[in-house]
């Protein structure tokens, strides 16, 4: 009977990240356009225009493969946040994480993504088949510093269970991984500006020369559909990194504060830089965050 | 367009719908208006001081988007040459309803100063339906987003129709078309 | 039975009258030939099978003139001169026959009397008990290949018939000499008086050293030794080839058995080390020298010189090496076997190469491939010659190494290696035989001699078997098993007019042998790690060769039956009792998968056979360290003895060559990507999985009683960690489907070595999971590439594309085998990654889980590349109307993807054979535990893949749901109504994105996917090459250097026994 | 400058010769048939490696095309505008291709937008800017483009349509060049 509560729950987790991904998307422009001494576009602007994208009127398919990519691409983005547990040891806020530990968390992140990577194929358009390339190889780029802290943190607590990750990080700011393994922090949350496609690594989408990246051909419904999964796989993501390195959360304000430092951070970053190409980013990645990383790593691997 | 393995052959759908919320809808759709980068003459000039920092077009929900698939509004910057014009019927062809046509510029209007030229379209909305005209030679991005106003202003009364227009009337603005456009090489309906 | 001397007597008068009688026509002459041969082939054999039958018990000693042995002549026939005799009558008549149909020269009566003297003059020396009468045989048989060499009357064979002059009178001189000193010394020249008249003691006074030298080194000169042999390789070059095949297959045998019959009877103490010195430099040296041969003549030339190097070495261990009880056996038949094997095999080849005429290497592209008849003789001959089981000569070089003692381990290495060197330049020939397009050969002459050869050799072949079998006395289902491999194989060879009946028959057999198999109670009962492999094996055969059948109209009548022969050398492997049976079905694996890539394209398959020797051959020398002087044939039992280091890492370079683990993968790309399409899965998603299997024995047998075990453990986890890592970064840049799928596949065999090589329970179960996980969808993805090339006639990517709309069903198996590939849940994929992580953090070696989770990640990269480039984009013109793929294929590709999401909801299915396998491997747990009936918990982590399937199923299905519910008017629209900036697109391939998607990602890779390891093999080869090259200008082909040589040999000798080195 | 005119002019027959706007600016006027020696001997000899443009003028009035071709010697730094005149009514010319390949882009051009064909450049009839243009070309002056345009893309019933412009324009300048 317990499933169904969760069940219950996670439909209210879902709903309530699609908001809270929508606003932060809002913030997010806000803060870019005041950064750029413009007044902006209203908090509430990315409600606006997904209500709008749902109740467009017609859509066009290419096929099979492009009508079922924005349901992986959602999937996938469900997938992420309900398997990351956003208040560890509470029956309704830890979600799905007793299905599986953050190795399932970093292989289920990679379905949303093939997912729309396939669909942008099947359209036919060669910028969309371009940028999933190019996802792809920044993806190898940034994944190698965040494996890196990822192991690193999972060897020095014995656990990949995100639950037990949190709960070695209880008791005081200090014990927090941020704190704890600091060099190993760096290198995660460099990776996660990767992750997020943030502006020094933005190559994928890359308005000015593939049009928008993998969805170029798509519309109305559909992109509502990637539109959505994108904001909750965002918060997903939000909700991960706190787990990993600001200690989890232990009440909701917490879990808020937390995820909007961590937002803050990639909007602020992402607003002062210019973008890197394919092969630079992968060589930056695998360069300052690695080396950084290494040092808490081999510290952790002579313990 | 005779060979037709490569695009789908048929007419464009006649569209009626009623909506529960008609007025939040069209509300919506009025302050999200996604514009498709698509500079036809010299009025692309004026879009981008429209989107950037000192006239912002982002807070009244108007923004950039680089494909016409996700595109509401198509701004027909200026004046169109034939060979324009079947590019801008494409483009205008592969958005989705509802759209919207923003004709920018005298040339739009009238010709303009080329209204005796022999490759300047004079009267666009023969062959596009366009929703706001925006007259001036060229209009500055004030004016522009003046229009833009208009625009928003329309669609919330829900008389922004021209897409409906355009459709329901589709075979008269394809005689139009057809009529300058000699070899027509594009599909019967751009997908 | 006849008097040998009848033989001797009737050949000298048959000689003489057609010298004398010749004016009597051809007919006469050619009559009174063929009579004599017949007559003496006939006796010899009915005295060879008196020996046989045991009617003749003692040897035959026959009393010339009534004088008894110390005064008078005699001959002395055992046992061995008769059965070489026979051998020597039967190759003369072949050479003879095959002379007078040349077609080209018409032998005269002179040459007839020469052929007729020869083989007198070597019954002679094989029969005569007496040193001086040795001297006349000898000379007798000398002066008539003289004159054979000389009589093709060219510049070639005048050339070499005088170097054989001047060196042979050398040799005959120090022959004579040593006969007249040894009267001297001994005061008789009757060989057993000699003997019992000696003893070793008498050599420390230095006559009988240089009585015995003098002797020997004579008949070393005749042995083609190393530094004097130059002369001999222009008799092969130059010298008619029916005249060159009786020499080599035959009278050169005889001056072995003289010579190792006369060391023993001298009861010359330094033979061993004489032997090991020529007989090793001989073999080697002409063994390297062949590489950079392009004459064919002289190729073969130099393989026989090599020959009898080995022949001298296993001479010289059975006389004088000290062996004991089994091993001198083993010995014994070692070298029955080598001559027997050489002697005919060697005398097909020479012939063969004459019928085709061509000289050069080159010019025989094609002449196997293009020549049915002809191209089995040669692929006997050939095969036979390099040692490929089942024939014969496998079997003698498996007794030669068995039977070497284990403190010459050096001796091991250093035949090893020449045989690998022999199977590189032998296979560069064959490679190039069988290219595909060639000339048609027609005959000049007839093929009759070179089948009877064949047919002896095919003969030989299962007596060889046989007698390994019985003589090493293992278990006797290893040679039934074999029986019935070759049994069925040849089955399916017979009916090969019909390719369906073939695939029927081969189906039909692997199923109903699985059948046997799962109502053996026995079987069934004991669940260990063979069992596992056999299921394995059995599985993926069925599977696969279900697939072939819309293939195999291509294919040759001999696919199937080497396919047969693939598997069930496969199953022989997995059930394999004993080191050395594990030996025999490895090699027999290897030779027919190299057979069946071969036909697809050639040069790859040479590398994967040269790479596969080196294998095999290292195994053999790690197998020769584990056996003790009593116990030569070593079990899987191994904890009674110290294993050495270097028996286990020379076991595991066999099975990591199979692997593919870097830097032994070289020959993985082209094989796998090369080869035939139906063979493709089967050596991807099984042939490889035997190298784990051989790694897990050793792991489990060996490793544990070494030293530095954890070293060599941790080696290999990084050896496979790397593995995975650049040969995934190496597919993301490649071309081909099948390629890019061969690089994947030996990434992915890099996983299970790391399982492996962490040697907990956990690891063996990541293993064994990834192991059957990886038959599943590598076998699902060539299947359906084989189907894809089948419909569109190409493998490269970038003419491929948009494939989705004309073969949806096997887009569905392909993307299920891609995710299960990525390893993303919720299907099967993902269990193995998430054991092997759990594995690898319960152990903490941490920088090989960071290598292998991003190896992982890169291989998203050719996933995607693999799906877009097929199967997405634009669909061409020419593919518009392109078939779904063959429905055998679509059934196969239904069944694997239906498999991966069974199991990716029930790893159970796969874990639950795993376990039990992992508990024969002495653990009491599989190193994960269920809790409830889902959940896998490790000490690190947890994850219910039940609910994850669930999860992402329902989700989907709310997703699509609730899609439906909101969705706008959707129209499907045609492939090229795209929004491209207002164009419309002219043609699908301008708009298509298919080459080198990952141009970006080079830039930032170049130095790691720059192909380091071939380049290296390449400039290893090509400096070998070059050193060979170089060296070989040894062979001056002056006549001055070559008798200088001798002397110089000569001085050599007699320096170091004066020095004392011995 | 003056010193390579006259050189030009010991070898060719010069028709006209005339001082730009510049210094380093002069116009000549060639025969037809000799232009492309013309053209060959200011490229090989004179460095007039570069044709900046081909260009032509229709002089309605005497019944002629002139087409002009503007040469530039980077070393000299100099500009030399070759003129030749073709009959209007058979606009035919001979191509330059062979001297200077990027003719053929401004050759494409003027057959387009004059109809001048040139004979040996084998891409002309290819589409410049106007697609399936079927009227007269465009840039003669006796094509009407007013009514053209009125008949073709119509005309909207405004005040500003019936007020002359050109005559309008023209007073305009005319006054504006009487200042």
């Amino acid at each position: 009977m317990w499933i169904w509560y969760k069940v219950l729950y996670a439909l209210i987790v879902v709903i309530g990240g699609l908001a809270y991904g929508l606003l932060l998307g809002g913030i997010s422009r806000k803060i870019t356009a005041r950064l750029q001494g413009r007044r902006g576009p209203s908090v509430f602007q990315n409600y606006i225009d997904l209500i709008k994208l749902i109740r467009k009127r017609t859509a066009i398919s290419h096929g099979v493969m492009f009508f079922l990519a924005p349901m992986f691409r959602l999937l996938g983005g469900i997938g992420v946040l309900l398997l990351v547990p956003i208040i560890a040891n509470n029956t309704a806020l830890s979600n799905f994480s007793f299905g599986g530990d953050l190795i399932v968390v970093l292989y289920f992140m990679v379905f949303g993504c093939l997912g729309m990577a396939l669909g942008a194929a099947d359209s036919g358009h060669p910028h969309s088949a371009l940028a999933p390339t190019r996802g792809l190889a920044q993806m190898a780029g940034y994944e190698l510093p965040f494996l890196l802290s990822v192991i690193g943190l999972a060897i020095a607590h014995n656990t990949v269970s995100l639950s037990n990750l949190v709960a070695a990080q209880q008791g005081g700011i200090l014990h927090w991984n941020l704190f704890q393994y600091p060099f190993l922090s760096i290198a995660g949350l460099i990776a996660m500006l990767g992750m997020y496609m943030a502006y020094p690594f933005s190559v994928v989408m890359a308005p000015q020369e593939i049009a928008v990246g993998p969805p170029t051909e798509y519309s109305s419904t559909f992109l509502s559909f990637m539109f959505t999964g994108r904001s909750i796989f965002g918060v997903g993501k939000y909700v991960l990194f706190m787990d990993l390195f600001l200690g989890g959360a232990t009440n909701l304000v917490e879990a808020f504060v937390k995820t909007f430092v961590l937002f803050l951070f990639v909007v602020f970053i992402s607003n002062v830089f210019p973008r890197y190409r394919t092969e630079q980013a992968v060589r930056f990645f695998w360069t300052y965050p690695l080396v950084i990383g290494l040092i808490d790593f081999i510290r952790i691997f002579i313990k | 367009m005779k060979d037709n393995k490569y695009f789908l052959d048929d007419k464009p759908d006649k569209i009626s719908y009623s909506e529960v919320w008609q007025k939040f809808f069209n509300w919506a759709r009025a302050k999200s208006l996604w514009v498709v980068a698509y500079g036809t003459g010299c009025g692309s000039i004026e879009i981008p001081p429209m989107v950037t920092s000192r006239f912002d077009a982002e807070r009244f929900g108007v923004s950039t988007v680089g494909t016409p698939r996700q595109a509401d509004v198509l701004i027909i910057s200026g004046y169109l040459a034939v060979k324009t014009l079947k590019r801008v019927i494409r483009v205008y062809e592969q958005m989705q309803s509802p759209k919207y046509v923003v004709g920018l510029g005298a040339c739009t209007v009238n010709g303009g100063m080329y209204y005796d030229s022999y490759n300047t379209v004079n009267l666009v909305e023969l062959y596009i339906p366009i929703d706001v005209y925006v007259a001036g030679c060229m209009p500055r991005p004030e004016a522009i987003l003046a229009g833009f106003a208009q625009l928003m202003k329309k669609i919330k009364e829900g008389r922004a129709d021209g897409w409906k227009h355009y459709l329901d009337n589709f075979e008269q603005y394809r005689k139009n078309q057809e009529k300058i456009i000699k070899n027509w090489k594009i599909p019967n309906y751009n997908w | 039975m006849v008097n040998p001397v009848v033989i001797i007597a009737v050949t000298l008068i048959a000689a003489f009258s057609i010298g004398i009688f010749q004016f009597l026509g051809k007919k006469f002459v050619r009559g009174v030939f063929w009579l004599t041969i017949l007559f003496d082939f006939t006796a010899i054999l009915s005295i060879a099978y008196g020996f046989l039958t045991k009617v003749i018990k003692a040897p035959i000693m026959v009393k010339i003139g009534g004088f008894p042995p110390p005064i008078g002549i005699n001959l002395y026939v055992d046992q061995l001169s008769a059965y070489l005799g026979v051998v020597v009558f039967f190759i003369g008549a072949m050479a003879a026959y095959h002379w007078i149909n040349r077609g080209i020269d018409d032998p005269e009566p002179k040459a007839l009397v020469l052929m007729l003297l020869l083989l007198l003059g070597s019954t002679g020396m094989i029969f005569t008990q007496d040193f001086f009468n040795l001297f006349v045989f000898i000379e007798i048989t000398s002066i008539a290949s003289y004159g054979l060499v000389a009589s093709k009357l060219d510049g070639f064979s005048l050339e070499a018939a005088f170097k054989y002059i001047v060196v042979g009178s050398i040799s005959s001189t120090f022959v004579l000499l040593g006969a007249v000193l040894l009267y001297k010394f001994a005061g008789s020249l009757n060989m057993l008086d000699i003997s019992n008249h000696i003893n070793k003691s008498m050599y420390s006074g230095g006559m009988l050293i240089i009585i015995s030298i003098m002797f020997l080194f004579g008949l070393l000169i005749e042995l083609e030794v190393f530094p004097m042999n130059g002369w001999a390789l222009d008799i092969y070059q130059g010298a008619n080839p029916a005249v060159v095949a009786i020499l080599a297959g035959g009278i050169v045998k005889g001056f072995y058995l003289v010579f190792v019959r006369s060391a023993n009877y001298l009861k010359f103490p330094y033979l061993l080390k004489i032997g090991i010195i020529f007989g090793l430099a001989t073999y080697l040296v002409s063994q390297f020298f062949a590489w950079k041969q392009k004459d064919i003549r002289r190729l073969f030339g130099y393989s026989s010189v090599g020959q009898l190097g080995l022949l001298i070495l296993a001479g010289a261990f059975y006389i004088n090496g000290n062996l004991t009880g089994f091993a001198k056996k083993y010995m014994l038949f070692a070298i029955i076997f080598f001559v027997l094997n050489h002697s005919f095999s060697k005398s097909t080849l020479f012939f063969l190469a004459d019928l085709f005429g061509k000289r050069n290497i080159e010019e025989w592209k094609g002449a196997i491939s293009q020549n049915k008849f002809f191209g089995f003789l040669f692929s006997s001959s050939v095969l036979s010659m390099a040692g490929a089981p089942p024939f014969l000569g496998f079997w003698a070089k498996l007794f030669f190494i068995l039977a070497i003692p284990r403190q010459y381990f050096y001796i091991v290495v250093l035949v090893l290696i020449g045989a690998a060197a022999e199977i590189l330049y032998y296979f560069n020939l064959y490679r190039i035989a069988s290219e595909n397009d060639g000339e048609v050969l027609d005959y000049k002459g007839s093929i009759i001699p070179s089948l009877f050869n064949v047919l002896v050799l095919l003969g030989l072949a299962v007596l060889g078997a046989y007698k390994f079998f019985t003589i090493t006395g293992m278990e006797i289902q290893n040679a039934k098993f074999l029986a019935f491999i070759t049994v069925s194989a040849i089955a399916v060879l017979i009916i090969g007019i019909s390719r369906i009946a073939q695939w029927i028959l081969a189906l039909g057999m692997l199923i109903s042998f699985s059948y046997h198999l799962i109502r053996n109670q026995n079987f069934v009962s004991v669940f260990n790690i063979q069992s596992f492999f056999v299921i394995l094996v059995l599985v993926g055969a069925v599977i696969f060769l279900f697939a072939t059948y819309p293939l195999s109209k291509k294919y040759s009548a001999s696919f199937y039956p080497l396919f047969i022969f693939t598997v069930f050398s496969m199953v022989g492997i997995s059930v394999a009792s004993n080191w050395i049976s594990l030996f025999i079905f490895w090699e027999l694996m290897s030779w027919s998968s190299y057979l069946l890539i071969n036909q697809g394209s050639k040069k790859p398959a040479w590398i994967y056979l040269v790479m596969s020797a080196i294998g095999g051959y290292s195994m053999l020398a790690g197998i020769k360290l584990l056996s003790t002087g009593s116990n030569l044939i070593p079990v899987f039992k191994a904890s009674a003895i110290a294993a050495p280091v270097w028996a286990a890492i020379l076991i595991f370079t066999a099975f990591l060559v199979k692997m593919g683990t870097a830097p032994l993968h070289i020959w993985a790309r082209d094989a796998y990507g090369e080869s035939p399409d139906g063979f493709t899965p089967l050596l991807s998603g099984v042939l490889s999985k035997m190298g784990v299997f051989g790694a897990i024995l050793t792991i489990v047998y060996l490793i544990p009683h070494i030293s530095h075990s954890n070293i060599i453990l941790y080696g290999l986890a990084w050896f496979g960690a790397l593995t995975a890592l650049f040969m995934a970064l190496l597919a993301v840049f490649q071309e081909d489907v099948k390629k890019i799928l061969a690089y994947s596949s030996i990434s992915q065999v890099g996983y299970i070595l790391i399982g492996i090589a962490l040697a907990t329970s956990l690891g063996y179960s990541a293993a064994l999971y990834h192991t059957v996980n990886h038959l599943i969808f590598k076998g699902l993805l060539f299947v359906a590439a084989a189907g894809i090339i089948y419909r569109t006639g190409t493998s490269y990517l970038p003419e491929m594309g948009g494939l989705i709309r004309r073969m949806p069903f096997t887009f569905l198996a392909f993307l299920m085998g891609i995710i299960t590939l990525a390893g993303i849940p919720p299907l099967s994929g993902f269990a193995g990654k998430w054991l092997l992580y759990s594995a690898l953090l319960e152990k903490r070696w941490m920088f090989i889980l960071l290598i292998a989770m991003f190896a992982s990640i890169v291989a998203f990269m050719y996933c995607y590349k693999l799906l877009h480039a097929i199967f997405l984009g634009q669909l061409r013109d020419k593919y518009r109307d392109t078939k779904e793929v063959p429905l055998p294929i679509v059934i196969i590709e239904l069944i694997l993807a239906g498999l991966t999401m069974a199991v990716g909801m029930k790893p159970s299915l796969i874990l639950r054979f795993s376990d039990k396998a992992i508990k024969t491997l002495g653990f009491s747990n599989p190193g994960y535990a269920y809790e409830g009936a889902h959940r896998i918990v490790s000490k690190f982590g947890y994850w219910n893949a039940y609910f994850m399937a669930v999860f992402a199923i329902g989700s989907f299905i709310i997703a699509l749901v609730l899609f439906f519910l909101v969705k706008a008017k959707i129209r499907k629209v045609g492939q090229l109504d795209i929004g491209y900036a207002g164009e419309v697109p002219d043609s699908p391939e301008s708009v298509h994105f298919g080459y080198d998607l990952y141009a970006h990602m080079r830039r930032a890779v170049r130095v790691f996917i720059y192909p380091h390891v071939e380049n290296s093999y390449r400039r290893i080869y090509q400096g070998l090459m070059a050193f060979v090259d170089y060296t070989r200008r040894f062979y001056t082909g002056d006549l001055n250097t070559y008798a200088l040589w001798v002397i110089i040999t000569l001085s050599f000798i007699f320096y170091i026994l004066y020095k004392g080195v011995f | 400058m003056e010193d390579l005119i006259k050189r030009i002019e010991s070898i060719f027959k010069v028709l006209k010769k005339e001082r730009g706007k510049r210094d380093n600016l002069w116009i000549i006027e060639v025969e037809k048939d000799s232009l492309h020696a013309v053209l060959s001997y200011l490229k090989d000899n004179e460095s007039f490696k570069h044709l900046a443009l081909v260009s032509c003028v229709d002089w309605i009035e005497n019944n002629k095309f002139q087409l002009s071709y503007i040469l530039w010697s980077y070393q000299k730094r100099q500009n030399l505008i070759v003129k030749i005149f073709i009959d209007r009514d058979k606009p035919e010319f001979k191509t330059v291709l062979n001297l200077f390949p990027q003719a053929e882009i401004y050759e494409r051009e003027i057959r387009e937008l004059y109809g001048v064909s040139f004979e040996g450049n084998p891409t002309q009839n290819e589409d410049f800017v106007l697609e399936d243009w079927e009227e007269m070309p465009p840039m003669r002056r006796d094509f009407d483009t007013l009514k053209y345009s009125q008949e073709k893309y119509g005309d909207r019933d405004s005040e500003v349509q019936k007020t002359n412009i050109r005559k309008i324009i023209s007073d305009f300048t005319d006054e504006w060049r009487r200042k």
